[in-house]
């Protein structure tokens, strides 16, 4: 499983996708991890995503702390139900910078 | 095996790569007994994470671990018990923790508590290891 | 149990209710092991009707039977085997008919062993019963 | 499962659905032979079926071999590609009267 990352607007965009499940959130983490370390802003875009479980949240978790502590940006783009209900569970839909798109993103910043 | 009301039993390795069959078959046993789909995602989230922490806290992440998973279902309850044979665990360790508390882990116990009506282990099974029970309700 | 190619094993009674569930988790197994739809549906219907086999002719429509697939996967192939307890099948009886005779029923055996690449019973497993063994070639 | 059957065009149309399989086909059955068995001429509806095996086709073949003794027609609707790879691996492609739809089956009588 490889999730690519593409450059768009001053943000590395991580499109997760498929299962990010035990088996496949160690990726998640590693491409995460490494955008933040490379002092990128980071946008997670869960457009494509079928199921998420503690371990694909404990990657975003890890992303959004590392973000703050470094000063970087750390949001979330088109989080699907299935995903925003598991974020309610474990209270971090507070937490996360959440936004429909990229675009959503661009234009709260004006 | 009471074929009244086991659905099926799965046996598989501890290996994370085996969850996504795990959750397939959790998800159309939801289905057939008639649960809603935000239900049956509700039971596949609760019973993954389960058989995650097997992975992870009973076998130590050692892939070579055994780990049963038994679907029954009754007019009430679908039923699911995990089964690994690992050194007993300490079920008061099993608890959830502040979520006030943003950190990575520690997601797992709260999610099956909150997602499931009942669940907790079961005395130790003959053979050693660890069973544990979690329930949903079937409600009309 | 080998963990390095089982991806699963499930058993469960042998009850035509049953089926629908086996069924999907043999999609799954095969998507995952890189089968394309078309491929994955044959190995559905093939083990679904090797499984109906062994409810009507092992245990005669008996539903407390138990069934057994283990599902497993190299390289080269997805392996089903199919396990009952049944009385020792004789497997040459176990063949194909006439298809030019339109009748009900006798299409089971030329499902299987037009859509699998390999089939047969293996040697009577310890314990009794019936193993029969079912191989699909993963073609890049 | 119920198999609903409509009065269309001089035929009783049973629309099967889901999985026609072993816990299924004997519903299917009896739908059809039901039918068949008021001499009224029967058209199967496959359109919502996602699966069917080899008991499935039996109650077709069934419902073929009833009609031909009994000077009654039997047809089958709207066959999914699913579908149609089992009556061809069944070799019954060519045994049963197959339609696009009832309308296609009227047409074809002028
Ligand atoms: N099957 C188990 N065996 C042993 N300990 C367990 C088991 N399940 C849970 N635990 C304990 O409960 C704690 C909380 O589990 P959980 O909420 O799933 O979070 P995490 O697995 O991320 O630590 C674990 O850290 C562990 O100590
Ligand atoms: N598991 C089995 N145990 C005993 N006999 C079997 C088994 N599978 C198949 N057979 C024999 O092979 C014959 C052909 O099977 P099949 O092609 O599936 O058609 P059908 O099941 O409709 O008779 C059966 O009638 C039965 O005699």
């Amino acid at each position: 499983m490889h999730f690519p990352v593409q450059e768009k607007q001053g943000f590395s965009v991580i499109a997760l996708s498929g299962d990010v499940d035990m088996n496949h959130s160690p990726h998640a983490r590693k491409a995460i991890l490494s955008c933040l370390k490379k002092m990128q802003h980071v946008m997670v875009d869960l457009s494509s995503v079928d199921y998420i479980d503690s371990s694909g949240v404990a990657s975003l978790v890890e992303g959004f702390q590392y973000a703050r502590s470094n000063n970087l940006e750390f949001g979330l783009l088109s989080v699907s139900d299935t995903a925003m209900s598991i974020l309610k569970l474990a209270r971090l839909d507070k937490v996360f910078q959440i936004y429909p798109s990229l675009e959503a993103r661009l234009e709260n910043a004006r | 095996m009471d074929c009244n009301n086991i659905l099926v039993r799965l046996s598989f390795c501890s290996k994370a790569s085996r969850l996504k069959l795990m959750r397939s078959v959790i998800k159309d046993a939801a289905d057939i007994v008639g649960l809603n789909n935000e239900q049956a995602d509700e039971v596949v989230l609760a019973v993954n994470e389960a058989c995650m922490n097997v992975i992870q806290h009973s076998y130590l992440m050692n892939p070579d671990g055994q780990i049963e998973v038994e679907i029954a279902a009754d007019e009430q309850a679908l039923l699911f018990r995990i089964r690994d044979y690992a050194p007993a665990v300490d079920s008061a360790s099993c608890c959830s923790r502040d979520l006030d508390e943003v950190r990575p882990g520690g997601l797992g116990v709260h999610f099956i508590q909150t997602l499931m009506d009942e669940c907790g282990f079961l005395a130790q099974p003959e053979g050693g290891g660890n069973l544990f029970q979690m329930k949903k309700y079937i409600r009309q």
